[in-house]
Order: C-alpha cells, then structure tokens, then sequence
C-alpha cells in the first residue's frame, strides 16, 4: 500500500507542509481522543475529586478502586457482583452471533456472485435494504416470534435475532469482495470435480482473510454495542454487558459513582476498542477489497 | 473417426446469440486452435465444451458420447485458463493433486502422480511454493499440470500464453508443442495469436462474431485464407490487398495493378480455373514477405513480379526491414533483408512473388 | 425451586438495597429472586422490555409500575389475579382508595402497592433557610420572596433537574398552588379545556416562567439527585422535588430540621399528589402463582413496608404501618397522607402517571417543558395545551 | 464478470443428484432470504397494517383507516422532529464526509505514524454511545465541560452553552455524531485513495498542477463512488440515530432534539400511541427508501 | 550537443540500489528506447527523469540545464503511462487541455490547440466522451494528445503499447513513428519488445539490474550486441550460442564448432584482428535468420557453411518455418522458407551465413 501522492523533487516549501500536516493531525487525534481521555482519567479519580476538579485534569492519586469495584463489586439491582458476568454474557451471544452470520453472509455472497440464478439481483437488493429498516420497528413482533420459537429471554434468541439483522451488512461484504474473485477459479474447481460446497471451503473461504476481518470487526462491535434488543430480549443475569452498564449508569436515584460508570465503561469498551486496534490495518485493507466501491 | 464433434452448437446469452450453429470434428490427438478477435466467441464455446455453460441447442460428443448432459466434473476434460486459476491459498503441490483428490485417489497415489507430472513439468523444486510466490511462467507450467495429472480425454487450454512476456512465450509455447507431440493429447486451444495457432495446431478454426470462417490446417488458412477476415486475421503485418482488374482471359488473363494498365501481373497458381473473368474488379492478396528487395527473391518461385515504388517508412526489426511503399494511392508493406537500407522518400525496386498471391472478389469478400 | 422475576428500574444505591430486604425475606420461605433490573428515565426502558416480555407470552412475576400504566396493562388481560390474598390479609382496609383505585381492575386486586410517594414537597437547605428569615413561605409569592433572598446569598435560589417529568413535577405543585384542589382535578383530572386554558392556567404558566428565572444555568437534562445534591451542598436554596428526595439527604449523613428543612409546596398544605410504586402481579400460569403470591405477600408485610420506605423517602402504602421509626418527614409524611385520605385531597400525580394515561401525560410534559425552555411563550402554551390534551386521548 | 451457470440449469434429462446440484446454490441461500422475508419485509408489513389501527399499549388488530397518519401530522413534536432530522442531516453528512475526506487526505501524505492515528481515529465508531454518552455529556455540560475547563484556565467570558440550549442543542448532537462516525467515513476514503492508480497522480504532477488542484480536480471526482458509498451510510445512520440523542439529551431541552428516531420510540413505547408509533415508523421507511432504492438501483444496474 | 543527458544516476529505494551509475546522452530530436527484462528499473529511470522520484545522487541535464531541483511540472517532460493515465472523470477535451490549464493557457488557445492535437491523432470525433467509453487503441491516442498538446521539450513513453493486442499494437507503433518523424520530438521510450525497439530507436539502452548493458543504434544492438546478456535479450527468438573453439592462428584462424573438428567455420568478419588466440574456447553467435535452408541462403553473403544436421522440432508461422536441429548435443534454431517441408527426425542440410556472426568470450560474456 503506498500512498496515492507519491514522494516527489519538491521545492522548500515542503518541509512547513509537512510540519502542518502533522500538526494537523495531531491536534485532531487529541482532540478524537479526548472522550476516551476523560473517561480513563475520571475511573482513576476518587470521587471527591471528580466533583471538585476538572474534568480534564489529571488524577492526583491514582487509584483502580473504581475498576475493582465496577469489575467485581458494583450493585445492579439486588446483585452487588460487578459487571463481569455481564462481559461473559456478551462473549457468549457476539461470538456466536458474529460467527454464524459472518458464515452466512460468506454462503450468500457466495451464491449470489458464482452461482448466480434469475432474480440473483432482486434477492441481494432485498437483502441490502434489509439493513436500513429501523430496530425499533421490529421489537414487537420480534418478541412474539421470539415467543413463538421458544428462545425468548435467552442468548440463543439474542444470537438469533443478530444474526438476522446482521446478515445484510454480512451478505454485502462478502458479495462485493467476491464479485472481484475470478470465476475462472470457480469453473477450474468444477472442473477439478469439486462439488458446490467444496470449493465455498477449500477455494474461497481460505483467500477470504481480509474481508472476513472487515466482517468480523465490523459485526463484533455492532451486536457488542447493542443495547436496545439486548434490553428487550434478554432479562436480568442474562443481559449483555451495555444493558448492565446502562443499569449501573443511568440508575436514577443513589450517589452517582462516577468512576465506577466510567471503569464499568471502559470495561464495556475494551473488547470492541480492542479488536479496533489491532485489526484496524485490515481493515482499511478489508474496506479495500471489496466493502467500498473505490 | 473423429474424437471430438460439436454438433450445430447454438448458444444465447440473454438475448445475444453468441455462438450460432457451430460444427467442428477434431480427431483423437489432433491439436485444434480457435483463432477469432475478442468477442467472438472463443471462450464461450471452449466453456460450452467444458459444460461449465448449458447449451441452447446442439451437441457435444467426446468419443461417441453425447455429453451434453454431464457435470463439468464427469466429462473428463482439463482445462487451462488465462489466468491459470491457480489456487491461491494452495501450494503448488496442492494445486496439482486437487482434482485427484476431489476424485478421492488415496494419498500416495496422488503424491506418486503428482511427481511424475511435475517431473515432465519441471516443476519439482516448486512443489512447496504458493502461487504468489511463483514467476509467470511457473504458473503457467503449475496450471498445466493441473490439466496433466488427470490424464483427461480432453485439454481446453483459453489463452494460456497471454499473460507472459514475449520471450517467456516463445519458450512456453514449444513446451506446449513437445507435450502435445509427447502425449498424444487431444487439445482445443483459444489464442488470438497468429503465431501460437500457426505454430501449434494441427487444425485451425477460425471464428468471427459466433461463427465459423474457416477450418483448415495452419498451412491452409495462413495461404489460402477462405475470405477477407481470415486474410486479414491471420499474419502480421497483415496480407497486402492490392486493388486489381482481370485483363484478358483464359490462360492469357493477367491482373493490373494499382490502377495502372503498365503493371500487369500473371494470375496466381492459386485461382480455381476459368474463376476470373475479362474486366473483373478482385484484390489480389499478398503477404509482405511475398514482397521483397530483388536480391531475397526466391529464385525457387515461378512468377517474379519486379516493381517500383516510393518508400513511405521503413521498419527494421532487426532480422528483417518493413519496408512500406505506396503504388496508385494505396499503401503495402515488404519484408526485405535486414541489411537493405532505404529510407522514406527513397524509390525501391521490389519484387513481387505471385506463387502463394491469392484472389479475392471485392463484394464477397471470398477467395476465388 | 419456586422463583419470582421482578422488572423493576431501582437498580442501585439504596433502592436495591431495600429491595435485597424483600429478597431475602422470600429466600426464607424458599423462592429465589429473579432480578430484571431496567434503568433509565424512569422505567422507559423497563416498559419497553415489559412489552417484548409480554408479546413473547413470558410476562416477569411482578413488574414495577405506575399509575396508568397498570390500568392499560390490567386492560389488556395480561395481569394476574389477587383477590384471594388480598380477601385473607384484609387489604381493602388498610390500603388508601386512592390507591385501591389502581391497584385494583375491574374490581380484582391485580398489584400489591409499595408505598406511597407525595410530589408536592419543597426540599430546602436549613442553613440558607435560617439565613433567609426562616419563614417557611405559605403561597407562591412568598416562595418567590425566599427564593431572591436566596439569590442575594450568591447560591442558585431553586435547583432544578430539566427533564420532562421533573418539569412536570413542578408544574404540578404550582397548578396545585394557584388554583387549589379543585383546579387541579378540573385541569388535570377531567382535563377541561377550559380550565386548560383559562386565566387560572395563564397564572401557571406565568409562574413557571418566573421560577425559571430561578434555575442555575445547567438545569438543562440533570438528574434530579444532582439538583437535591446542589441543595445539601449548600450550592443551591431549594428544590420542589418528591419525598424521593429525602433518600439523597439522609445517605449524605443530613437530619431533618437541622439539616433540611421539609415542607409542602407553598399553598399545597393538605393536599397530596401521590404516586406509588406497586407491583403488578402478571399472569404467569398456575405453577408460578404459588410464589408470586409468597411474593404479593411479602410486599405488604408491614416489617418489609417500613424498612422499605424509611429508606426510600416514602410512607407505606398500608395506613396501619406504625410510623414511629420513621423521622420526622416521614412522620409528616404518614400524617398527611392519611388526612388527605380522609378528606378526599389524595389525589394523583400527573407527572408520575397517577392522573393521565401516558400518551396524555406525555402531551402535557412536551407543552410545559417547551415553555419552560422558552421555546413556546405562555400564549402559544395556553392554546396548545387543550389541543395536546385532545389529540392524545 | 460472466456468469457461471451450472450445466445441469437448463437440460431435460436429470437425475437426482445433478437436480440437487442445481438447487443446492438456491437452497443454501434459501434459510437467509426467508428469515429475510419474514423478519424484514413481514414485520414492515405488520407495521404498516398497525399504522391503520388504534393500537396503544399493545397492537390491536382492528383497522381504523388513517387515524393514525392525522394525528403523527397534527404532532408539533413530529415537525420538530422532521425540522430536526433535516438540520442533523444535513450537518451530520455534510461534516462528517468533509472531516473524513479531510483526515483520509492527511494520512495519506505518507504519515509515518499511520498506524497509531488510523485506530484513534476510528475508535469512536468501536464504542457505543451507552459506554461514551456520560463522558460527552460532561464536556458539552457548561458546568462540567468545556466550558468549565475554559473557566479554570482563565478565559472567562468563554460560553459553550449549547447543550442546554434549545436552539442550539442539536448542534451538541451533530457534534458527537461527527466525532463517533468521520473516522470511518475517513477509513473509507482512505481504502478510496489507495485504489487509484498512482500513474493518474504523476500525470497530473507532470501535467502541471499542484497538489491542491490534483485533489480538486483529478483524486476528489474520482473518489464519487466513495461519496455516494458514505452517503448511503451516513444517511442510514442520521435517519436511525437514536443512541446518540438519548445519551445526549433524551431529546431536551423541551423537545429540542426529537428526531423521528426517539419520536418513533417514545409514541410506541412510553406514550402508549402504537399506531402513531408505527405511522411514524412507517414514514421513516419511506423516507429510507427514497434514498436508498435510487442508490440499489443504480448500484445494481451498472454491472453488465 | 546533447539535449538530454544523464550523468551518474544513481536511486536507491529503501536499501536497494535500483539505478546503479547510468550515464546516458541523447541529441535533440533523437528517440533513445529503454529495454530490459522486468524489474531492471527502466520506469525508475523514467520517473527520475520526469522528476517523481528525487534522485540519491547524479545530475539529469536538458538543454544544457540541470533540472535536478525542479518539480516535475517545471521540467517541461510529458510522460505517457502504460495505463495511460486518463483522468477518468474528465472528457478527452479536459484531459487534453488539463495541462495547459494547469499552465493558465487562455480557453480559447487551449481550445485551438486542442484541435490541433486532436487532428493530428484522428481523434476529433471522441472529444466529448470519457475516458471509459473509448477503446484501447483511442485511449492510448487520448493520452498521446495529452503529452503533445503541451509541446514538451522531452516526451517520456513508459511501455505505451502493452496493453494493446498485437494487432493494434503494430498500427499504433507505427503511428507513433510516424509522429516522431513529422515533429523531430524528443522522446524517450520504455519498452520490454524488442521489435517495439528495434522498429522506433534511433538509440536503444539496454538495461539489466540498474547497470546500462550497452548504448547504440538498433543496428549495432542487434548485429553487434556488447554481451550475451544483450545478445540473448534482443530479437525472438533468440541468437544461437554455438560452443566453438578457435583454430589456427592469425589469418588462418578458424572457429571449430559443436565440438566436432570437421565442422570448421572462417572467423566472421564482425571480430576485431587479434582477438583471438588459438585454442581459445568461444560462443558464436548466429541469429535464426542467419542458419536458412540452403534455397534461402544470401548470394551476397560471403561466407556460408552447409552443415547438416538432425531436426528436433518445427514451428511454421505461416510467413517462415523455425526449425529446431541437435548438433553435438545443443540446439539451435533456423528461420527457414515457409515451403520448406522437413519434420522432426529428418536430417536437414543448413546455410550458415557468417557474415553477421558474432563472438563472446564464454567467461566474461563479453564480445571479441
Ligand atoms: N455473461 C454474459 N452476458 C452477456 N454477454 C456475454 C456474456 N458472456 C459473454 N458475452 C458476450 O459473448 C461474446 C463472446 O464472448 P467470449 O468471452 O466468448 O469472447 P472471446 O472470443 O473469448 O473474447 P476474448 O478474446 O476477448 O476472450 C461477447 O460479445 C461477450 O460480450
Ligand atoms: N517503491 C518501491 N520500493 C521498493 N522497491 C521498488 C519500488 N519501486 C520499484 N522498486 C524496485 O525497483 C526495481 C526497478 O523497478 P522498475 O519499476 O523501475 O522496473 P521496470 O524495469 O520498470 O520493470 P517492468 O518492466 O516490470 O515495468 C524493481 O526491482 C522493483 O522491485
Ligand atoms: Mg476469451
Ligand atoms: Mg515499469
């Protein structure tokens, strides 16, 4: 990857851009990172400090009470243990969540390039719209078919009904990358006598690293960051850890901890600001491949 | 009898027909290239042979079997793409043994073929590299042995050389021509270039917009081209057409050229007889190295033809000099000896070899 | 095992606290406690989880609910039934009609109530008071005179939390104020326009205005127990808040009349708009019934009643709870509220959903909140107040 | 991009095997597109059917014609949600693509620190508005934030009141808006720029032009489907931003920041107004589809 | 004087030297071509001349001014790219003018010598379309208007006809020859073809790994290539490399070749006096168009040896026949008359002509 300008014979006035340019930039990097700046510092904080300073001051004695605290022993409702069964109940839903539709969107995208059929286009059009329809429409009935299936107020219906909203977005990404993946691939593998099945796992499958991580990224942070169906599908010791959050924080009567809020916060970001972090490269590179049209 | 037929192939795309009605016989070890401009059609009708496209109508027979009806995978066919269609997250040994393995042939046995083809290949040392890391040329050589290790009836090979550079080429294709000749293999071979098809086949089809022109050995279609296209398609430089009118009849008929009664030229040992007639407007098609400086000129030919003309630009490439002149407003192109030096503006003494000069009727566009 | 799940939004601090009381107290007659915590905004959340719970067809045990809402629920034959518990424990009797009002559909018991909370307070800071005269005020311009002696200290004269139902908090106390019990059940209750609209209701909105003048700038969005926290600081002078209120004031170590001071919304003595937790019992099947009856039952165990809401701020939603380890706000508290009982002045809240079905309740809280914010003047309230009201019911 | 058919599409004589190879693509699309079907397109049915009902606190199924379309129109707070949604929009869009095409083009002068910048950039969009909202209301809050901070520093007569002001609070919104999602739009820029041709870039150099004129006039209209492709996501999130303006400010002061999102949700859920509620939905939608099926279609079309 | 001159370039990229010392000169209307097998840096070079790439060290020279500090646009130098390098939201007309655009050329001049260009190139018609709705051939028009509307001092060309099919190839070649001879440009031109070389040089460059091979005419690269890099990478296919040893000394010297004693041939003409020593071990180099079939053999040459020799393969390419023979183990290959008729298996009698035989030392590579 190199950059689209390319290092030139350049006059003097060279050096002042570039002294710009990262100036630029890093004043705005302070200035992106200041909310995540604020939260950290705050978690560090006593209370006692957080009220009377300034919010953008430094802690002056440092301390991870607030973290232990929001980890381990925080109350949420009448169970004072923290939020950490709450971040297993999150892993327990996103993983298999992203897993089944990133594998879904993989088959669909797949079908809908190299096993093309009429209609091929209606169908993904379909799909493709199904990702703008608004969450809060589908609540209610939603819970009935939920109800109905009998996996209401469990992960496994929590799992379900990401998988289904998230199979747009999952069935776009893969189309697109896969619409620049040659057929003659495909019709080699035919020929080779690989079945339908067989060419999705050993020919495509495997060169699909960059995409699946735009996949995976991407799908990862959305149902994490859910809070709204994980409200409504989910109940008490088995809701996702932004429910639990949101119950420690926006809790309307008591002392606002806030340090505690912003560890349990930053507890709740970790996972996602993780996964940023070090896949952020590839996916830039993902969005490449195939998620933009460039 | 022949190994493979198709049978008045038709195929639609959409509403296009792309291919219409095509017939073509090829024997059991006969090495047949298809040769058109893009689009014509080449790689839908090796595709359709392939079955990786249904067919509209028509048949395809593979040694007496109509397999118009079978998966891709059961017509025992190997194919070789463009683009080789390497697996890329496969090694190199990988790629070789798929299909085997996808026919369930126990390991060993699929290591031992493998081997064996990458030896004739000479691809041993690669066995472990993934496509990625292999010159253009390796994985042309990975890509046919692919098609090798089946031991198919049949080899598709859809513009296997274009994606090398010239010299690679050149190597390649002699590859092709000794496995070919090692094998006995019956081959179909999609190519746009002249050269690969005259030097490889054994029979060549010449295709345009979906359909036949032409279907000959390489020695017929590059001298008796059946029509304009193929003059024109076939060779580079491209065939000289010069504008001519019969003058005189029987066996006294001569051609003038360029629009000039004094240049009159014997007809060609080519034309059918009694197929000109007195007056008649024809292009009498010759290929620049027919036209030569007078110290090439075969002193083997029949019918030397010595003209003069004013040179427009020459072309050495190093084994030969272009030479192109113009006579009656109308340019042609000669291939002299690399050491004859003239230069635009100069006039030239040419000698035109009228053996292999062939005549075609300006309206249809066919060979007489 | 037996197991209640209880959807309830006290999800931290004393709340829960008190209601680890109720889970323990069930624990011992062997039903474990399912907790379904839902905060934010005053149960929002919490009524939309109720509704995915309840489409799915597996509605909680109890729900913690309020006002209206159980009606609308009770109304769509999703509630259980309460009648026999009720029957043997005598609740028609130590349980205000007002109350019962609710707690009851189509005469059958279907929520056992918590408590009884009264919006119509004034919290104020007893240092500031004492500095200001002392005088505890008796109508509206009186609080207008104690809230610019206030001014004159350097502190916010009225702390103020600018969100939709503490607006209407206060709005209703000074309805209840200017024009008495009788406007406020013309207006709010029967919802006359005319009364919705009239002088009477011009002088309200005038009011509000005034007070708003009172408000720190950062009123805007704050939770109430940042504005009660203004007052015990001694940043602010007062705040018109429910008997919530006193929760935040006794968990910072402050005593009732030494520290705060405790009295009626000036002009709203012997009236109490009231709003009271309960918990509606949903129709579960027969097998969970055992327990949500051990559960029902636990509720309104007198002992559970006052530990509860002498942490809570409130007073028991039984009438027969001795009231001598409350202080002396709750004390007040108990007392008025009984009396209100008896003279027919215990009437509901608006803004905590004890006087209006939601969607009216709702249409009220935008005009207010828009005039509070000075995005409508009083004249275009006037007239879109009676309109809101129409189109919502 | 030709079409791979199977064989075994058109011909008369099949067996079973080669049958099920024909479905087989058909079939494992199959599963997604019904849930598709059911969880998408049934539930908008269902909520267009609700809109014609007087459903409250639960759907009722007993039609009622357009009752709930005149009352959504006679709302004052639909207007300002609708006034609002197009203030947003238009901010949210529009800053959001110049701030990201911005900084894609910053990073893309051969930053050495590129893969420091690029994650703090795009962080925002890793975390939810649950976790960041506290935070941001802080900052935005004169008391607490900015504002504050100013204070302390000395510069007195600073004011940043927007937040609880009600002319000015949606600008607070479109503000966080920016700062969650500019730094995926720059991702996407970025992908963008690195696809073009660097040739194109050294003509131009040779051409003459310097490198303010080589963005305006050569990369910039390049990049036109990577304007749309933001366009389209931008515009998805405006119209379903919700998480936003609840954790800013639950649509306050007074109603100063509704937008059809938390309009949606307060008539269906808190206000017991279903059928308003799902009206409300119901335009939403057809909002989302007038932007969205031009850009399908279009999209769609152009390959053949 | 020359016009352009490279002196002592040197650029490394990251830690590997990619131009190792070029020395270059070029005279004002003249056309240098670049060639050398990928990778050798000819676009580096390009770039360093064009002022993309700053240079480690060496001075680029036009005119007689060193241009080293100039920016690109300031150097005067229009480059066409391999991909052409249209701007693809801009229509022909705007791609055409953009430079002198960039350059504050009033509108309507810009207007008028864009018709100009446009003329030139027989593109007139096109100007009102984009880049994407024009062919291959058109847009490398387009981007030759591009660098000629601008009437640089220097035109750089970096493999402008590689994405062309050989059809449209030789045209456009000739098209592009044809402009150098009408404006006496001066061009520099990056190609990896040799007969793209041969054909449009009036200096070729030959480049291997960032070091300069050998500068010279076509003629002199191809009849007198400095090394058997040059000489292997030069014409297709390629010159035979014969293993001789050197008989006999001084006049008398003769060159045994294939290791056989009695297959003598006299020393070519082409070998500098003394270079020899006797019993030196030799390569001679003999191109495919100098071994013929004896019917074809120069009469004008001086001195042909008949040899015969087993035939291991044909190519016929319609306009002439490769045959492949083995002598002494080694093969080499003979261009020979189309109608010559021998298969793989027969013994063929060959002409060797000698006159342009060439002679390396085996060791350095180096020509005697
Ligand atoms: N999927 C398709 N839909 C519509 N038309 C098609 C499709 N595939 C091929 N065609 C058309 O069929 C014709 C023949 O295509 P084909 O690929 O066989 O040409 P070709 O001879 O192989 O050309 P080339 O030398 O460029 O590879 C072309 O005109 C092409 O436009
Ligand atoms: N940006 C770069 N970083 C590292 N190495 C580079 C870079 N650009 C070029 N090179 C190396 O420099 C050498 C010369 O490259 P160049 O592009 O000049 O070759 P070329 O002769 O033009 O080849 P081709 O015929 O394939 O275009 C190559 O070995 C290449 O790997
Ligand atoms: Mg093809
Ligand atoms: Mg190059």
């Amino acid at each position: 990857m190199s950059g689209a300008v390319q290092e030139t014979v350049s006059g003097g006035s060279a050096k002042t851009a570039r002294v710009v340019i990262y100036g630029l930039l890093i004043l705005l990097a302070a200035i992106y990172l200041l909310p995540l700046y604020v939260m950290l510092t705050t978690s560090l904080k006593s209370l006692d400090e957080i009220r009377g300073g300034d919010m953008l001051s430094l802690p002056s004695s440092p301390s991870i009470a607030a973290w232990t605290k929001a980890w381990g022993e925080a109350c949420i409702g009448v169970t004072c243990t923290g939020i950490k069964g709450y971040f297993w109940n999150s892993i327990k839903m996103v993983v298999p969540a992203v897993i089944i539709s990133t594998l879904l969107g993989a088959l669909n995208g797949y079908v809908l390039t190299k096993w093309r059929f009429p209609g091929h286009k209606i169908i993904f059009g379909m799909m493709l719209f199904a990702c703008f329809i608004p969450f809060q429409a589908v609540l209610i009935p939603m819970a009935r078919m939920l109800g109905m299936m009998g996996i209401a107020n469990t992960t496994t219906g929590l799992v379900f009904v990401h998988v289904i909203y998230g199979l747009g977005f999952t069935t776009l990404f893969f189309r697109n990358y896969y619409e620049a993946f040659p057929d003659e691939l495909i019709k080699a593998a035919m020929m080779d006598g690989a079945g339908f099945f067989r060419i999705f796992w050993r020919i495509l499958l495997p060169t699909s690293g960059p995409i699946i991580v735009v996949t995976v990224i991407y799908q990862f942070t959305n149902i994490w960051n859910d809070f709204l169906f994980g409200v409504s599908f989910s109940s008490g010791g088995s809701s996702p850890m932004t429910v639990a959050l949101n119950n420690l924080v926006a809790s309307s009567t008591g002392v606002k901890e806030y340090n505690v809020d912003m560890a349990a916060a930053v507890f709740a970001a970790l996972p996602t600001l993780f996964v940023y972090i070090v896949a952020g490269r590839y996916f830039v590179r993902g969005l490449m491949a195939g998620a933009v049209k460039g | 009898m022949s190994f493979l037929e198709i049978r008045n192939l038709r195929k639609k795309i959409g509403n296009v027909e792309v291919l219409k009605g095509i017939d073509i016989e090829l024997e059991k070890g006969g090495f047949l290239v298809l040769v058109g401009p893009s689009g014509c059609g080449k790689s839908t009708l090796l595709n359709a042979i392939a079955g990786l496209l249904p067919l509209t109508s028509g048949d395809i027979v593979i040694d007496g079997q109509v397999v118009n009806d079978l998966h891709p995978s059961q017509r025992d066919i190997a194919m070789v793409f463009q683009s080789y269609a390497l697996y890329p997250n496969m090694t190199v040994e990988e790629n070789i043994a798929f299909a085997l393995e996808m026919r369930g042939v126990p390991k060993d046995e699929r290591a031992a073929a493998v081997k064996v083809a990458a030896k004739t290949l000479q691809i041993e040392h690669l066995l472990t590299r993934r496509p990625s890391q292999l010159s253009g040329g390796q994985r042309q050589r990975v890509a046919m042995g692919r098609a090798l290790v089946r031991k198919p009836r049949v080899f598709l090979f859809d513009e296997p050389l274009s994606n090398l550079d010239a010299k690679l080429r050149v190597e390649v294709r002699a590859e092709i021509k000794s496995l070919h000749q090692n094998t006995h293999a019956t081959i179909v071979y999609v190519t746009h270039d002249q050269i690969e098809a005259m030097t490889l086949a054994t029979k060549i089809v010449v295709l345009k917009e979906g359909t036949v022109q032409q279907i000959g050995t390489p020695a017929e279609i590059y001298n008796l081209p059946a029509n304009l296209f193929v003059a024109d398609f076939m060779g580079s430089p491209a065939m000289n057409m010069l504008d001519g009118k019969v003058v005189g009849t029987g066996a006294e008929a001569r051609i003038s050229l360029f629009g000039d009664q004094s240049i009159t030229v014997p007809v060609p040992p080519t034309v059918a007889a009694g197929a000109l007639s007195e007056g008649q407007s024809v292009l009498l098609g010759l290929r620049p190295e027919a036209i030569t400086d007078t110290g090439l000129a075969d002193p083997q030919a029949r019918s030397v033809t010595q003209i003069e003309a004013p040179v427009i630009m020459t072309e050495p490439t190093g084994s030969d000099t272009f030479v192109t002149a113009e006579l009656g407003g109308k340019h042609f192109t000669a291939r002299t000896r690399a050491e004859v030096s003239c230069q635009a503006g100069d006039t030239f003494r040419f000698a035109f070899n009228l053996d292999k000069a062939v005549v075609f009727d300006p309206q249809s566009g066919l060979r007489l | 095992a037996e197991e209640v799940e209880v959807l309830h939004w006290w999800t931290a601090g004393g709340e829960a606290a008190a209601l680890n009381v109720l889970k323990e107290n069930l624990a011992k007659e062997g039903v474990s406690w399912k907790d379904m915590p839902v905060a934010g905004g005053s149960g929002v959340q919490a009524m939309t989880a109720l509704r995915a719970r309840v489409t799915s067809g597996d509605p909680p045990t109890a729900v913690q609910m309020l006002g209206f809402d159980i009606r609308d629920w009770a109304e769509q034959g999703v509630v259980g039934n309460l009648d026999e518990l009720a029957e043997k424990q005598g609740w028609a009797k130590v349980i205000p009609e007002a109350l019962q009002a609710f707690s009851k559909y189509d005469d059958h018991w279907i929520a056992a109530p918590v408590n009884v909370h009264s919006t119509n307070w004034l919290w104020l800071n007893k240092a500031a008071f004492d500095k200001a005269g002392g005088k505890e005020p008796a109508n509206i311009e009186e609080l207008i005179a104690l809230l610019d002696k206030f001014k004159e200290q350097g502190l916010t004269p009225l702390a103020h939390g600018g969100q939709p139902w503490q607006d209407g908090t206060l709005w209703e106390s000074v309805v209840l104020s200017t024009g008495g019990m009788d406007f406020y059940k013309k207006a709010v209750i029967d919802l006359d326009p005319a009364a919705l609209s009239g002088d009477q209701m011009k002088q309200v909105f005038d009011t509000m205005s005034k007070l708003r003048t009172y408000f720190d700038p950062n009123f805007s969005g704050r939770d109430w127990n940042l504005s009660t926290a203004l007052v015990i600081e001694g940043k602010a002078g007062a705040q018109q808040m429910g008997d919530w209120s006193k929760g935040e004031w006794l968990r910072a170590d402050k005593k009732p009349g030494t520290d705060f001071v405790c009295m009626r919304f000036p002009g709203t003595q012997g009236n109490v708009l009231f709003n009271a937790d309960q918990f509606v019992m949903f129709d579960v099947g027969e097998e969970k019934r055992d327990a949500q009856m051990k559960l029902a039952s636990a509720v309104e165990d007198p002992a559970f009643q006052i530990a509860f809401n002498t942490v809570k701020g409130s007073v028991p939603a039984r009438t027969d709870v001795p009231g001598d380890q409350f202080d002396d706000c709750g004390k007040k508290g108990i007392k008025d509220v009984a009396d209100a009982a008896k003279a027919g002045t215990l009437v509901g809240s608006l803004a905590h959903g004890y006087a209006q079905p939601g969607a009216v309740k709702e249409a009220v809280f935008d005009v207010i909140t828009q005039h509070l914010n000075g995005q409508i003047d009083t004249a275009t309230a006037l007239k879109r107040l009676p309109e809101a009201v129409a189109a919502a019911k | 991009m030709t079409t791979i058919e199977p064989a075994t599409a058109s011909p008369p004589r099949r067996n079973f095997a080669d049958s099920l190879r024909g479905w087989l693509p058909k079939l494992v699309l199959a599963p997604s597109f019904a849930v598709i079907l059911l969880f998408v397109y049934g539930f908008i049915l269902w909520t267009v059917y609700l809109s014609f009902t007087n459903s409250r606190i639960l759907p009722v199924y007993k039609l009622v014609g357009f009752d709930a379309y005149v009352r959504l129109w006679s709302q004052p707070n639909w207007y300002m949600a609708m006034k609002n949604l197009a203030i947003f929009g238009v901010l949210y869009i529009g800053i959001c693509i110049s701030i990201g095409l911005g900084l894609a083009i910053l990073m893309d002068q051969r930053i050495r620190a590129e893969g420091i910048l690029r994650p703090i950039f795009l962080y925002p969009m890793a975390l939810s508005f649950v976790v960041t909202g506290t935070a941001w209301k802080w900052f935005l809050n004169p008391g607490l934030g900015i504002e504050n901070t100013m204070h302390n520093l000395g510069w007195e007569s600073f004011k940043f009141d927007w937040l609880v002001n009600p002319d000015m609070a949606i600008y607070t919104v479109v503000i966080a808006g920016v700062w969650q999602a500019s730094g995926f739009v720059m991702a996407m820029f970025l992908a963008g720029l690195r696809g073009i041709d660097g040739e194109i870039i050294k003509a131009a150099q040779i051409d003459g032009a310097p490198l303010t004129k080589i963005y305006r006039r050569i990369i910039i209209p390049m990049l036109r489907p990577v304007f749309l492709s933001a366009f389209i996501v931008l515009a998805h999130m405006a119209i379903k931003s919700y998480d936003l303006v609840i954790a800013l400010t639950g649509g306050g002061p007074g109603n100063a920041t509704e937008l059809p999102s938390t309009f949606m949700y307060s008539y269906t859920f808190t206000r017991s107004q279903m059928a308003v509620g799902s009206a409300s939905a119901v335009m939403m939608l057809m909002g989302i589809t007038a932007i969205i099926v031009p850009y399908l279609y279009s999209e769609l079309r152009e390959k053949r």
